[in-house]
């Protein structure tokens, strides 16, 4: 029973850049843990705040996204909305009871496979550290099951 | 939309991509995992799912288990997903009713020492492709027309040369040029090697070719101010310094703007002793026929590249061109001791180790050093330099009084390049270089369709190199303006007019204004124009009543995958 | 100016000298032809001595000691009776009269017998006449002195030195840089390509190249790294070459006496009764050195000078009646290798003077030194050489294959071959010994690990540097050999034969039963198995 | 009169392929002749791809099946070019189809005749390392993923014939010559490896445990003789250290050719991070001379090789490599030239990098076209500098490594270079049409 608290994470990864990104770090056989799931998008911007409080209400213990660096965007500037919207949700999430360090906005080219292995690397452990999402009791409890 | 009433009949086929995906992830098992997954009617594996055979069995599956829904669960879409839909095609399904899950690049080469947990992983991404592709729909592919002229930015070797070969296949080319001649960087190359042509000869040719040929135009002391639109349909501005612009419409956009080479400022007292010059310097001497003959030259290798942080790569060139120089010199002055203190010699290929055997023949004196050990050179007596080498082969100093010092410094990435690569939505490498889309097997094109690079502008390169790729450019760009017409990816924006409360939201954070607004019947509504809209979705996700979705990334298929995505795959059952 | 013999007298310190000493203090007066040398023993009379005073013009050398039993060392005197025993046998060789060559006993209290033997060896060697090798009979031919960096850069030029890649091959193939890290063939020449020369012209490094061309072998620059250690050796310092000859240097200065035209040697004797040769003829044998070798290494009994008697006995077999030259010259081949070009250039054009008297066409050697020297080397030294140039190996399997030669009885013997470097690596001859062997019947032929190219040296060439690394080669050789568990070795090349007795006759640093192994030379075992010797 | 916008392409490697490729897809007409009954070329022998680690054959799959499919592309595998008459513009090409004895329409590559062949051939994709049957697909993947009868080795047993439910076997099947008229030729016949066995002091041919690095990717190819497993041929052990040799052959002013092969010191790179991936016990040193590190990524790919992955480099070309015929261990001698000693180094795997050398057959097919050779055998460029793909011949073109040493991406890139300059040729000649 005192199995390590394994997160789950589901990660937000644009299709030009950081899914590319993604595609380097395995090719590069750059390892990491295996807590993300990923969900590809054109475009960081895609992310509707929906999607977000969907996850953690689905038992998520963290939410990445990752688009391309600012000025790098594929459509121009969508990544700047998704910065601009993270501060925001940030803020939302706090008064939902789930710490923002758990909703992780980063950049990642499609060069960086590397860059994106350790932000994995990192988001797990920060979220170990803050041990399952509340939401996550609820969910199990509730023993929700989406399919 | 015939398929999509029906209820989906999903057949998944996982790949063990050899020992890739099957010496980490137990494939069987996701195999008999998949099946338990709600809609799926048919879940098996293969070796390689992308050889032929694979694809049959795709095919025949389709058939036999009359498929609506395809999932391959191998590698990443970015490589496969044409063949896999191209099958489904094939096979009578619209492709996009068919959803990949990437197992490999993002799990069992990302987890090699995981097996359990990257078998786990494997699952939960089988689980979210199902759950995307219960509800993926067919679409059809909008065509647009490509405009048959190119654009290609840099009026260097590479750039004439494309022009050129694009040119004679009869497509229009705008060459744009920022310096206020052509010819980039073998302006100032004295000869070529191997070959020993006069760099301004040979160049002379292609600038009287550029500028005779009527299907180009030429644009000098010009950038690239602006670039809209897409392949086929690209709005370019361009700026002369004179402030007057020009609008073009291109098909398709090459990008050959070379490279610049490194100023070694404050390495080997360049900057501080007069007689501590580049490579370039010492070429530009020669081609002037300024240089005073100097009793001993040394020339050193590998200044500011191969560096153990920063500039890690190998300039490629420089042995070559010092090479080449040192033999001039000893052709000029006989007398004339030449040391040639390199790292490792990369005279590579079938021509250039031969230069290096005639460099031998006239007693050019090597000395290899090593990246921890370099020379050191000092002011020495009467206004000569001392040179301190660390022979690393005999593990002994050596000191040479020389006269003049020259460094082979690599070449660099422009400092507007990054603009460049803002404006055209293309990448560059932590090298600085143009980033290609695949190292391997599209070296010369961008992920971008419609956009390409060649030469210096994506890694260091002689002359011969750069002309290769320059000609491989012509033939990739060719062939979108030689079919004249393309489909493109269905993927935009969709709006429910019902929905949508005519907020402006949308319209105001499009960056293709691509969104107009419309009056219907007295409510004031968005209308996407496909033809700019890209697909991105941010109207979708700044939509407040949540009116507008995306064509195969709609909100349902993304949520579904959201949901399906942190549940453990072991408690879940099949059922609705 | 008359003839006056000039006698090189050594006096051991506490009889002969004492002796001489006191036919002084008594007045007896005798020749003053003799130069007296005082050593502190007559056992302290090393050949080269003798050689060397014969070398140097003189026309009589004199040993004396100590009255047997009377040594002051216990037996000095006596081994100096072997010395001389032998050395004289030498000067015999050379044809000078083993007369010339005196030994006696003479105690201090004999004074009067000291006179009596100088007045006595001066009077035998004023009827003798002068040595032939009295210097103006072999007039040094003034040349300008070499300039050195001219020999060095014409040497990178023509061995490919310039090509080298520093890849280290060389080394990594050498057999002595395995054992001496101090030395390297890469970086020998290293330092002479960025102008170092002096960290290597003063230094043994020149003089440890085995000449054994495996480096040359692999070099993928075609370096070929022993023709530029050749022409190195050749402006080196000399000091540092004698110091590094093994046996102070003998066979060199026997070979330098032959460039003398007046030497008329005296080295038939070995011929076995009833063997035919000829003045002239078509195929000429050329002995090469046995004859000397075999009486300077005669306590390694190898039997060196049944090769030649082999050889002529195998020819006269197939009614081949070789011409041999009786006043035979060395072939040049160990001072070419130490770099004394001179003496080797006299050698060859009399040698090739010879060799034309004889209207002959074909030179025979079953020596793979003199084959090398002849076929390489000498049409390199002079226009005018048209020999064809044969080693017995190569004659005895064009012999089998014309089926003119055939071995009736068995031979059941495991034998393994050996390839001496200059028959392999330098000529190429891999398959004909091997063939020749094969052909013995019931004798097996088996193989080293390392054999044909990649042969690992006996160990010395050329009698450089015989050192603890030379012996390191040797026995790793003979290890291999043995390690095949066959129970004859079997070479080419009578040097190697020589070099290995004389690792395994000294304390050896592994078990004897892994290295001593019967030794046969090629054309011997040939012999043997028809029956003729 | 219009144009002859129809191609001939020769050799169906990636170069090839990419060629074809790129000409199909705008519209001209591609014949694409293999000698061997797969296209796919080297490529598809290699396990991976440097820098990137890419799977080789999943990269190349994707193209080879394309190249199938293409409307304008018309495969002729199993085939020689015979005979090539005329000039640009029209050329007179015979080409020979070599008989499969299996009906291409037929055969649905489901393998039960090769189940059931008797017969078992050492197998030339797997560098004679592993056995095929008599009746043979050369891989997996092979495309046309149709069988082929090794006549040289098929005893005609018939049960191939009895197992075969689609009745594709036909031992009556006969040579055919097929002509074909095309405006322009794009050559890219590729490369092979230089003979290991005449350096014998590396003991290749005699030693079980020396490998050439070829045979070597197979043996870490999942669809190699051992299925992916890294295991010595001789005994089966689990190598505890590998050591490549570089320049084998290469950079030879003698026994050798005299040029940089280009591609070897970055592969054995790649084939050492595979090593160390399959078995992190396993030590890897690579012998080199210079690191041919010009490429884009080459140096950081090394540098990952040896911070990352624990590659160990020596300057040093060895000597000789003996091998204990007891254990089949082997010895390498060499001088660590940046230590200045010479030693002696165990391992269980000696893996040779041979130069890497034309096709003989470029030989033979320059003759047949009329195409000038470089000293080398490599197919002679007009111009080095700025006609690299043209040839002496007008409307013929190269690419790919028989126009000299170059690597994938190179290879490609020219693939295409050499499609642009047959394009541009075919629409010069469609304007004199007019």
């Amino acid at each position: 029973m005192t199995e390590e608290f394994e997160p789950k994470i589901v990660g937000f990864l644009c299709n030009w850049c950081s899914y590319a990104g993604a595609d380097l770090a395995g090719v590069s056989r750059i390892q990491y843990p295996p807590n993300l799931r990923i969900i590809r998008v054109m475009c960081s911007g895609r992310v509707d705040p929906a999607f977000i409080f969907e996850a953690f209400r689905s038992g998520a213990d963290g939410v990445l996204i990752s688009g391309c660096h600012p000025g790098d965007c594929h459509y121009i500037a969508g990544n700047y909305k998704t910065q601009r919207r993270g501060i925001l949700l940030k803020k939302l999430l706090e008064q939902f009871g789930l710490e923002p360090q758990r909703l992780r906005i980063e950049f990642v080219s499609a060069s960086e496979g590397a860059k994106f292995a350790a932000v994995v690397k990192e988001m797990v452990e920060d979220i170990k550290k803050l041990g399952p999402s509340p939401l996550k009791a609820r969910v199990e409890a509730e023993g929700l099951v989406y399919a | 939309m015939e398929q999509s009433k029906e209820t989906p009949r999903i057949g998944v086929f996982i790949c063990h991509c050899g020992v890739n995906i099957g010496g980490v992830v137990k494939v069987p098992e996701v195999v008999e995992y998949a099946k338990t997954l709600p809609d799926v009617v048919y879940a098996e594996d293969n070796l390689y799912t992308c050889s032929s055979d694979g694809l049959n069995k795709i095919k025949e599956a389709i058939a036999k288990y009359n498929l609506n829904r395809v999932i391959v669960a191998s590698c990443t879409p970015r490589t496969h997903e044409p063949l896999f839909r191209a099958t489904c095609e094939e096979a009578g399904l619209n492709k996009y009713l068919f959803e990949m899950a990437n197992i490999r690049e993002h799990c069992s080469w990302a987890h090699m020492h995981e097996h359990e947990r990257a078998t786990e992983k494997a699952k939960d991404i089988v689980r979210m492709a199902v759950a995307k592709a219960r509800l993926l729909q067919p679409q059809t592919e909008p065509e647009i027309d490509v405009t048959p002229s190119a654009l290609v930015i840099g009026g260097g070797i590479s750039g004439m040369t494309a022009a050129l070969c694009l040119a004679d296949q009869d497509f229009k080319v705008s060459l744009v040029e920022k310096e206020p001649e052509l010819g980039g960087m073998l302006r100032n190359l004295h000869k070529l090697y191997p070959t020993m042509q006069d760099a301004s000869e040979s160049l002379g040719h292609f600038v009287k070719a550029v500028k005779s040929n009527k299907s180009i135009d030429v644009f000098t002391s010009t950038v690239v101010k602006d670039v809209k639109g897409f392949i086929g349909n690209f709005k370019v501005t361009l700026q002369k310094e004179n402030s007057e612009t020009a609008n073009l419409d291109i098909g398709t956009i090459i990008v050959a703007t070379g490279a610049t080479i490194f100023e070694p400022v404050g390495m080997y007292g360049y900057g501080e002793h007069e007689n501590v010059i580049t490579q370039l310097q010492l070429e530009h001497l020669l081609k002037e026929g300024q240089l005073k003959k100097p009793e001993k030259v040394v020339m050193i290798q590998c200044v500011g590249s191969r560096e153990e942080k920063g500039r890690t790569y190998c300039s490629r060139v420089c042995c070559m061109t010092a090479l080449k120089n040192a033999m001039l010199i000893r052709e000029l002055y006989p007398e004339t001791e030449v040391y040639f203190l390199y790292r490792d010699l990369q005279t590579y290929g079938q021509r250039y180790e031969h230069h290096h055997r005639e460099a031998q023949d006239k007693g050019i004196r090597f000395i290899k050093y090593v990246l921890e050990k370099p020379p050191e050179v000092v002011a020495g007596k009467n206004g000569k330099l001392e040179v301190n080498i660390h022979h690393a082969l005999l593990n002994e100093q050596i000191k040479v009084e020389s006269d003049l010092v020259v460094l082979s410094t690599p070449l660099i990435q422009h400092e507007d390049a990054k603009e460049l690569s803002k404006m055209l939505k293309v990448p560059l490498g932590s090298d600085g270089f143009f980033f290609e889309a695949h190292v391997k097997l599209r070296p010369v094109e961008f992920a971008t369709d419609g956009i390409y690079v060649c030469g210096t502008a994506h890694s260091p390169k002689d002359t011969a190199e750069s002309v290769s790729q320059a000609f491989a450019v012509a033939s990739r760009a060719a062939i979108p303006m030689a079919l004249k017409r393309l489909r493109t990816e269905a993927i935009t924006a969709l709006v429910d007019e019902d929905l949508c409360s005519g907020c402006r939201v949308c319209e105001a954070v499009c960056e293709y204004s691509a969104i107009e607004m419309q009056e219907k019947e007295g409510k004031l509504t968005s209308k996407v124009l496909e033809a700019l809209c890209k697909g991105c979705g941010t109207c979708g996700a700044s939509c407040p009543t949540g009116a507008i979705t995306m064509r195969h990334f709609t909100d349902n298929q993304l949520i579904a995958q959201v949901r399906a995505a942190p549940q453990v795959a072991k408690e879940v059952t099949k059922h609705d | 100016m008359a003839y006056e013999p000039r006698i090189v007298a050594f006096l051991c310190n506490w009889c002969s000298y004492m002796g001489a000493n006191l036919a002084g203090t008594s007045r007896i007066s005798y020749p003053p032809n003799i130069r007296i040398i005082r050593v502190m023993c007559s056992g302290r009379v090393d050949p080269v001595f003798v050689i060397s005073a014969f070398e140097a013009g003189a026309d009589g050398v004199l040993v004396c000691g100590c009255h047997p039993g009377d040594c002051h060392y216990v037996s000095g005197n006596l081994k100096a009776e072997k010395r001389i025993e032998t050395t004289r046998k030498l000067v015999k060789l050379l044809g000078l009269g083993p007369e010339r060559l005196r030994l006696e006993w003479i105690s201090t209290s004999e004074g009067g017998k000291f006179a009596e033997v100088v007045t006595d060896f001066t009077e035998t060697l004023r009827k003798m006449g002068p040595s032939p090798l009295k210097s103006e009979n072999n007039p040094k031919v003034p040349k300008a002195p070499l300039n050195v960096q001219d020999v060095i850069r014409k040497a990178i030029a023509e061995t490919n030195v310039r090509y080298c890649l520093e890849c280290g091959k060389c080394s990594g193939s050498c057999p002595i840089s395995r054992l001496n890290e101090a030395y390297s063939p890469r970086r020998t020449v290293e330092k002479f390509l960025i102008g170092l020369e002096n960290k290597v012209l003063p230094t043994a490094d020149l003089w440890t190249c085995l000449t054994c061309f495996t480096c040359t072998e692999r070099c993928p620059s075609d370096v070929r790294f022993p023709y530029f250690v050749r022409a190195c050796r050749r402006v080196a310092p000399v000091d540092v070459k004698e110091e590094l000859c093994a046996h102070r240097g003998i066979p060199m200065a026997l070979s330098r006496m032959m460039t003398n035209p007046k030497i008329k040697q005296d080295r038939m004797d070995w011929l076995p009764d009833g063997a035919e040769i000829s003045e002239k003829g078509d195929m000429l044998y050329f002995v090469g050195c046995a004859p000397y070798l075999d009486v300077y290494f005669e306590d390694f009994n190898l039997g060196l000078i049944k090769i030649p008697q082999s050889v002529v006995k195998i020819l006269n077999k197939v009614g081949i009646k070789p011409v041999i030259l009786r006043n035979e010259k060395c072939c040049g081949h160990d001072l070419l290798w130490t770099g004394d070009f001179e003496n080797f250039e006299k050698l060859a054009k009399t040698n090739v003077a010879d060799f034309k008297e004889t209207g002959a066409k074909k030179i025979l050697t079953a020596c793979p030194e003199g084959y090398r020297t002849f076929k390489e080397d000498y049409p390199k030294f002079l226009e005018n050489f048209d020999f064809e140039v044969l080693h017995v190996s190569e004659l005895l399997s064009e012999l089998i294959d014309k089926r003119q030669l055939k071995f009736d009885t068995k031979v059941p013997r495991k034998v393994v071959y050996h390839d001496p470097c200059r028959l392999g690596r330098h000529m190429g001859v891999y398959e004909p010994p091997r063939k020749v062997l094969a052909s013995i019947p019931g004798t097996e032929l088996v193989e080293m690990e390392r054999n044909r190219q990649n042969a690992l040296c006996c160990g010395v060439s050329s009698w450089l540097s015989c050192n603890k690394y030379a012996k390191g080669v040797q026995i790793d050789r003979l290890r291999e050999a043995k390690a095949t568990g066959a129970d004859l070795l079997v070479t080419a090349c009578h040097k190697c034969r020589i070099h290995w007795k004389c690792v395994t006759s000294e304390k050896l640093p592994v078990d004897p039963s892994e290295v001593t192994m019967e030794m046969r030379d090629l054309s011997v075992l040939v012999a043997e198995a028809l029956k003729l010797v | 009169m219009e144009a002859n916008n129809s191609v001939l392409v020769i050799g169906g490697g990636i170069a090839g392929i990419q060629a074809s490729l790129d000409l199909a897809g705008r519209g001209m007409k591609v014949y694409l002749v293999e000698k061997t009954p797969s296209i796919g070329g080297r490529m598809s022998q290699l396990d991976k791809t440097f820098p990137t680690m890419d799977c080789s054959m999943c990269i190349l799959a994707p193209k080879m099946i394309e190249c199938f499919r293409h409307p304008n592309i018309t495969l002729l595998t199993y085939s020689e070019v015979q005979e090539v008459k005329g000039s640009a513009g029209n050329f007179r090409v015979k080409v020979l189809k070599k008989p499969r004895f299996v009906d291409l329409e037929k055969c649905t590559g489901c393998g039960e005749c090769a189940q059931h062949c008797p017969i078992e051939v050492p197998n030339e994709f797997d560098m004679g390392l592993g056995i095929r049957k008599a009746i043979y697909v050369p891989f997996p993947q092979a495309v046309p993923l149709k069988y082929t009868i090794d006549d040289d080795h098929c005893i005609r047993c018939r049960l191939c014939q009895r197992m075969c439910k689609a009745g594709a076997i036909n031992y009556d099947q006969q040579p055919e010559t097929i002509n074909l008229n095309v405006g322009t030729i794009v050559v890219a016949t590729g490369f092979e490896l230089f003979d290991a066995r005449t350096r014998t002091e590396y003991g290749y041919g005699r030693y079980q445990n020396v490998l050439t690095s070829l045979e070597f990717e197979r043996l870490l190819s999942a669809s190699g003789p051992t299925g992916g497993h890294l295991l010595r041929l001789s005994d089966g052990k689990i190598p505890k250290r590998i050591a490549f040799i570089q320049c084998v052959g290469s950079r030879s002013l003698k026994g050798g050719v005299s040029y940089c092969s280009s591609a070897c010191c970055v592969y054995a790179t790649k084939e050492g991070i595979l090593i160390r991936e399959h078995n992190p016990d396993c030590e890897v040193y690579v012998f080199y001379n210079d690191l041919k590190v010009f490429g884009k990524g080459f140096q950081e790919f090394v540098n990952r090789a040896k911070n990352e992955w624990g590659v160990k480099y020596i300057r040093a070309l060895p000597g000789e490599v003996v091998e204990d015929p007891k254990t089949r261990d082997l010895t390498i001698w060499y001088e660590d030239t940046t230590e200045n000693v010479t030693k002696n180094m165990e391992a269980d795997i000696v893996v040779l990098c041979p130069a890497l050398v034309p096709r003989i057959t470029s030989k033979e097919l320059a003759g047949i076209l009329g195409l000038e050779l470089d000293e080398f055998g490599f197919m002679q460029s007009k111009d080095p500098l700025f006609a690299p793909v043209d040839t002496n011949l007008p409307g013929v073109y190269i690419c790919g490594y028989c126009q000299g040493p170059k690597d994938i991406p190179e290879s490609v890139a020219q693939a295409s270079g050499a499609a642009a300059r047959a394009a541009e040729a075919i629409v010069a000649a469609g304007k004199e049409a007019h």
